[in-house]
């Protein structure tokens, strides 16, 4: 008789179980408000990314044309991965000594790993991440990208 | 000639209820997953989403079906159908509506239980065929799988049998114009309904008893090498499987295509009345699948020699004896 | 134990032992012949050293004084006392072999064989030596400091 | 034109030749149980498993060998991808044993953030892993509730770190950038949202009959086994062995917390899933304890712009969700790193798979890869 007790409690605690499972999944078929996804492509207008997120490396250009960057390749030894390139040129100063200065800011967006030691290295704040992230893209050479715009030159003031 | 007809017309009949169930089913599951997981499930062709599974089913039909090299072509192509044609076969004794039946055969009940195990046999042969060992692991669980449960899933029916007197599907649905089995057998009714639809949830492979495909284990088991329109079969047959044995289910338990009447409230069965026996039907056999389906989105899998263990030490007996407590029932005329 | 008492306990086995307390936990330096006996004392006498978690190696080819050598480092915590030892074994480069130590410690199976996939180092007696990350007709050890891959390896 | 034929066997000679009837099977390298690239041999009698032979080295990127060619600043990021769900804490143990060298004094509120992100890692890491076990388990529901949770944790980490998965907010000497302003309020309202829904997991899955039935006396790891395989964090805990670095060997401000070590000595699978589960709950006690009482101050210490380790050998190592994660520097005084080790937690507990599931069921395999928490990058790195 102690066995037949055992065995219904046993069947009583099992289907107990099973139907406490069953009324958590059953509670939230019932209430759709739980639902969270978000739709994502139709939801882009209202869509709020950090500002600190990492998305990519640019150069802030102000509405001169001119960035901050001095060409000191700080960013270039900080990087990890040999995602960013400084090709230098020599200017001629107004005074006519020559002095060095960018040329072109070659970034490998393919190789970056969004670490944000470039940006920490910078000495004059000359890059920053970017919030963007739907990078992809058909052909992998269109994520080599030249951050300076053309053009650009370095604003006055910046050593 | 008119014979002929008829049967032509049966035909196309049952093909285009299989297609039509098929995406509703497959929707509906996804839906209703999508659901209790929280998100918002398909909802990007048609309206909410409504026509992704013919989306899905034009893709699989514009897909490669692939034989594998080593495999036993002819068993392997064979499969599927089996699987399918035996779905089809157990449509006939079902009735869908007052009156609206393919063939009332007398012995109805027992046409179902006996051509439902047939299914195994192409489920078996997909495994085998197929030449890969998850195939094959899911196939033999397959078939300890099903043989098992039959014992229970025939015990519950053969207790509204023994409630009813008859075989035959038109009688046992008449039978319950008072009041459905259910709610008329006592508690044995309801116990030998609880493990009717266990069994037949083991029986159709569908989780917790999904052993024969176990994805994590058995990454698909015996559809594993199967693709495009041939894994649709399976995929079809499976979801074709759910709502005949829901539908025989509700014919059981729930009385078939019986409107709900309540003792003496004239009123109330008349109102009942009003609604078609079709929709009945139909929406007793989607609260038996909407079960099922709750199950699959709620439990973890079971082992294989738990899965037998549940059946041979706990379904089994727990059905015989109720059984006995039904026949009791039925001879001393208890039932309402 | 304090680093004082282990040590008594080392001489006593290992009298030759080369001792170095600079670092966060006591260094013992044994003779490969004498490892393998040493290894079973540690683990199942006083020092009741049955926690192995870490076992590695170090190529001091790239160093002035290191051409040919080759150290095994094993580090030791005994989960009764709660003390930490380093055990290291020189090697000779060119023919680095050493007994295994997976019978003591069953870990060391498959850091024995990543030491032996990346290092080259032989374990003898070892249960099942094979390469375990890399492919088996693999040539070259890589973690080693000459080692180099034209095509994998990009120079920053 | 020459078409590729495959063997009858299906092309794993050599593989399938065990002759007193055992099957040999491949699982993995692409299986829905193993959660990656890890490529398990398995040779079966019957549905009983009688061997389990891993495979590694899918994924291995060799990140010893990169480290090399790293400086102390670059070589933290690259360990954010071994063990990529507690990625803040592999950056911890990196930064500590470079701060060792440098014997640099980290600032108080520094300490602070990053045992809270530790924490924040460890419930994300453990949350994820809950999901992924029951639906290993054949349960496809509960995946999506502890993702709800995960979010909120990732969402916490992208407003703060900057990223949602492989932060690299741990530099040597403290932390990347100061808190974000919102960040108390919402680790206020994950608490909350947190303590509403962890009732909902012992529904779903605890409690449930098939699940205990399923992990109960599977994969049964004894302590001393435990030791001798070098199992760490809840697998060993799970065994009876006190071995939460934590506890034994403090850091940060781990001291300075209340906390319990969770153990539970039956050493099957549900007691690994238990300890984990409780661990979350721990893991809320001491954010709850932080969140409040972070210092004012520097979250940086003033560091040299190149970093020199001083000839020598430095060893740390910090609790990550899947147990002790260790970084063995080797300096020669150089810029860089001579030889680095991590000893990664996965690795060593991989090892005691095989030992574990001998003359279990194939299912059973699942129930016990689900709680030794495997995370491939973390075996192979």
């Amino acid at each position: 008789m102690a066995f037949l007790k055992e065995y219904i409690s046993e069947v009583y605690h099992a289907v107990s179980s099973l139907l406490k499972g069953m009324r958590t999944t059953g509670s939230y078929f019932v209430r759709p408000k739980e639902i969270i996804t978000q739709q994502y492509p139709d939801n882009r207008a209202d869509m709020k990314i950090p500002e600190r997120f990492r998305g990519e490396v640019v150069m802030t250009h102000d509405e001169n044309n001119e960035h901050a960057c001095t060409g000191c390749t700080a960013c270039e030894l900080a990087c990890p991965n040999a995602t960013i390139k400084i090709v230098t040129k020599f200017d001629t100063t107004p005074e006519g000594k020559k002095k060095k200065a960018l040329d072109t800011f070659v970034y490998h967006l393919e190789l970056c790993t969004m670490c944000n030691l470039c940006v920490e290295a910078c000495p004059t704040s000359a890059i920053k991440m970017a919030q963007t992230f739907e990078h992809s893209v058909y052909d992998r050479n269109q994520l080599l990208k030249k951050l300076n715009n053309p053009g650009s030159k370095l604003r006055a003031g910046v050593e | 000639m008119a014979l002929i007809l008829e049967c032509v017309i049966v035909m196309l009949l049952v093909i285009s209820l299989f297609a039509v169930l098929g995406l509703v089913l497959v929707l509906m599951e996804r839906k209703v997953a999508a659901r209790m997981q929280i998100r918002l499930g398909p909802n990007r062709v048609g309206p909410k989403g409504m026509f992704q599974t013919a989306a899905d089913t034009l893709k699989l039909m514009m897909k490669e079906g692939l034989t594998p090299d080593g495999a036993d072509k002819f068993l392997f192509n064979l499969a599927p159908f089996v699987v399918m044609i035996a779905a089809m076969l157990i449509m006939a004794p079902i009735a869908f509506a007052k009156g609206f039946q393919i063939w009332d055969i007398n012995i109805g009940v027992l046409y179902v239980s006996a051509v439902s195990s047939v299914s195994v046999i192409g489920i078996l042969m997909a495994g085998w065929a197929s030449n890969n060992k998850y195939s094959l692991l899911g196939a033999m669980r397959s078939g300890a799988q099903i043989v098992s449960y039959e014992l229970s899933a025939g015990l519950s029916i053969i207790s509204i049998v023994v409630l009813s007197g008859s075989l035959q599907v038109s009688d046992i649905i008449a039978s319950q114009q008072t009041g459905w089995w259910l709610f008329r057998g006592h508690i044995p009714a309801i116990i030998a309904f609880v493990i009717f639809i266990i069994a037949v949830t083991a029986e159709t492979n569908r989780a917790p008893f999904d052993l024969a495909e176990a994805e994590s284990e058995l990454t698909a088991g015996f559809h594993t090498e199967y693709s495009g329109m041939k894994f649709a079969l399976f995929f079809l047959a499976e979801y074709i499987n759910i709502f005949i044995v829901c539908a025989i289910g509700a014919t059981l338990f729930l009385g078939g295509w019986m409107p709900l009447h309540m003792g003496h409230w004239e009123g109330f069965n008349h109102l009942m009345d009003y609604i078609p026996s079709s929709l009945w039907f139909l929406g007793k056999t989607f609260f038996l699948i909407f079960l099922i389906m709750w199950f699959r989105w709620t439990f973890p899998r079971l082992r294989v020699d738990q899965l037998l263990s549940l059946e041979w030490k706990y379904l089994l007996p727990i059905s015989m004896f109720n059984l006995l407590l039904i026949t009791l029932i039925a001879i001393m005329g208890w039932h309402f | 134990m304090t680093n004082e008492e282990i040590k008594q306990h080392i001489i006593t086995v290992q009298p030759n032992g080369v001792f170095d307390e600079t670092g966060e936990w006591l260094q013992v330096q044994v003779e490969v012949g004498e490892w393998k006996p040493f290894a079973q004392w540690l683990r199942n006498d006083a020092l009741q050293m049955d926690f192995l978690f870490c076992l590695t190696c170090i190529d001091w080819s790239a160093t002035a004084t290191g051409k040919t050598l080759l150290t095994m480092v094993y580090h030791f915590t005994s989960t009764v006392f709660r003390h930490t030892i380093v055990v290291k074994v020189k090697l000779d480069r060119n023919n680095p072999e050493i007994e295994t130590v997976s019978d003591c410690w069953r870990t060391a199976e498959l850091h024995e064989r990543e030491v032996f996939d990346l290092f080259g180092v032989k374990f003898l007696h070892h249960p099942d030596l094979r390469r375990l990350v890399l492919t088996d007709d693999f040539e070259g050890y890589p973690l080693r400091k000459d080692f180099e891959d034209p095509i994998n390896m990009i120079k920053l | 034109m020459e078409t590729y034929k495959v063997p009858p066997n299906g092309g794993d000679e050599g593989l399938d030749t065990a002759d007193d009837g055992a099957l040999v099977i491949n699982v993995g390298p692409q299986h829905p149980a193993t959660h990656g690239v890890l490529h398990l041999v398995i040779t079966l009698q019957g549905e009983t498993i009688q061997k389990i032979e891993p495979h590694l080295g899918y994924i291995h990127r060799s990140i010893e060998k990169m480290c090399e060619s790293l400086s102390y600043r670059q070589f933290i990021y690259v360990t954010s991808r071994m063990d990529y769900l507690s990625a803040h804490i592999n950056n911890h143990g990196c930064a500590l044993c470079v701060e060792k060298g440098l014997q640099l004094e980290v600032p108080p509120r520094a300490q602070v953030i990053r045992v809270l992100m530790g924490e924040l890692t460890r419930i994300a890491s453990h949350e994820l892993w809950w999901g992924a076990m029951a639906m290993d388990l054949g349960a496809f529901t509960p995946f999506f509730y502890a993702f709800r949770e995960r979010e909120t944790i990732n969402d916490i980490m992208e407003e703060t770190c900057g990223a949602r998965l492989t932060m690299n907010y741990m530099v040597p000497g403290g932390v990347m950038y100061d808190l974000h302003p919102n960040f108390q309020q919402r680790v206020k309202d994950f608490i909350q949202l947190f303590n509403n829904k962890i009732d909902e997991y012992d529904d779903l899955v605890t409690g449930n009959i098939i699940f205990q039935n399923r992990t109960k006396g599977v994969g049964v790891l004894s302590a001393a086994d435990a030791i001798s395989y070098g199992c760490t964090g809840p697998v060993a805990r799970g065994s009876g062995v006190a071995c939460d670095i934590r506890k034994l060997y403090p850091y940060a401000v781990y001291d300075k917390v209340a906390f319990d070590e969770i153990i539970e000595t039956a050493g099957d699978s549900y007691a690994r899933y238990l300890v984990r589960v409780k661990e979350l709950r721990q893991s809320v006690r001491i954010i709850e304890q932080l969140i409040d009482n972070i210092p004012e101050g520097d979250f940086q210490a003033k560091t040299k712009a190149v970093l020199k380790l001083p000839k020598g050998e430095f060893y740390s190592r910090v609790e990550t969700a899947r147990g002790e994660f260790g970084v063995y520097i080797v300096s020669e005084g150089g810029t860089t790193p001579y030889r680095i080790k991590f000893r990664s937690p996965g690795f060593s507990n991989l090892s005691a798979l095989d030992h574990m599931s001998r003359g279990s069921k194939i299912g059973d395999l699942m129930a016990i890869m689900g709680t030794l928490d495997l995370v491939i990058p973390d075996i192979d790195r």
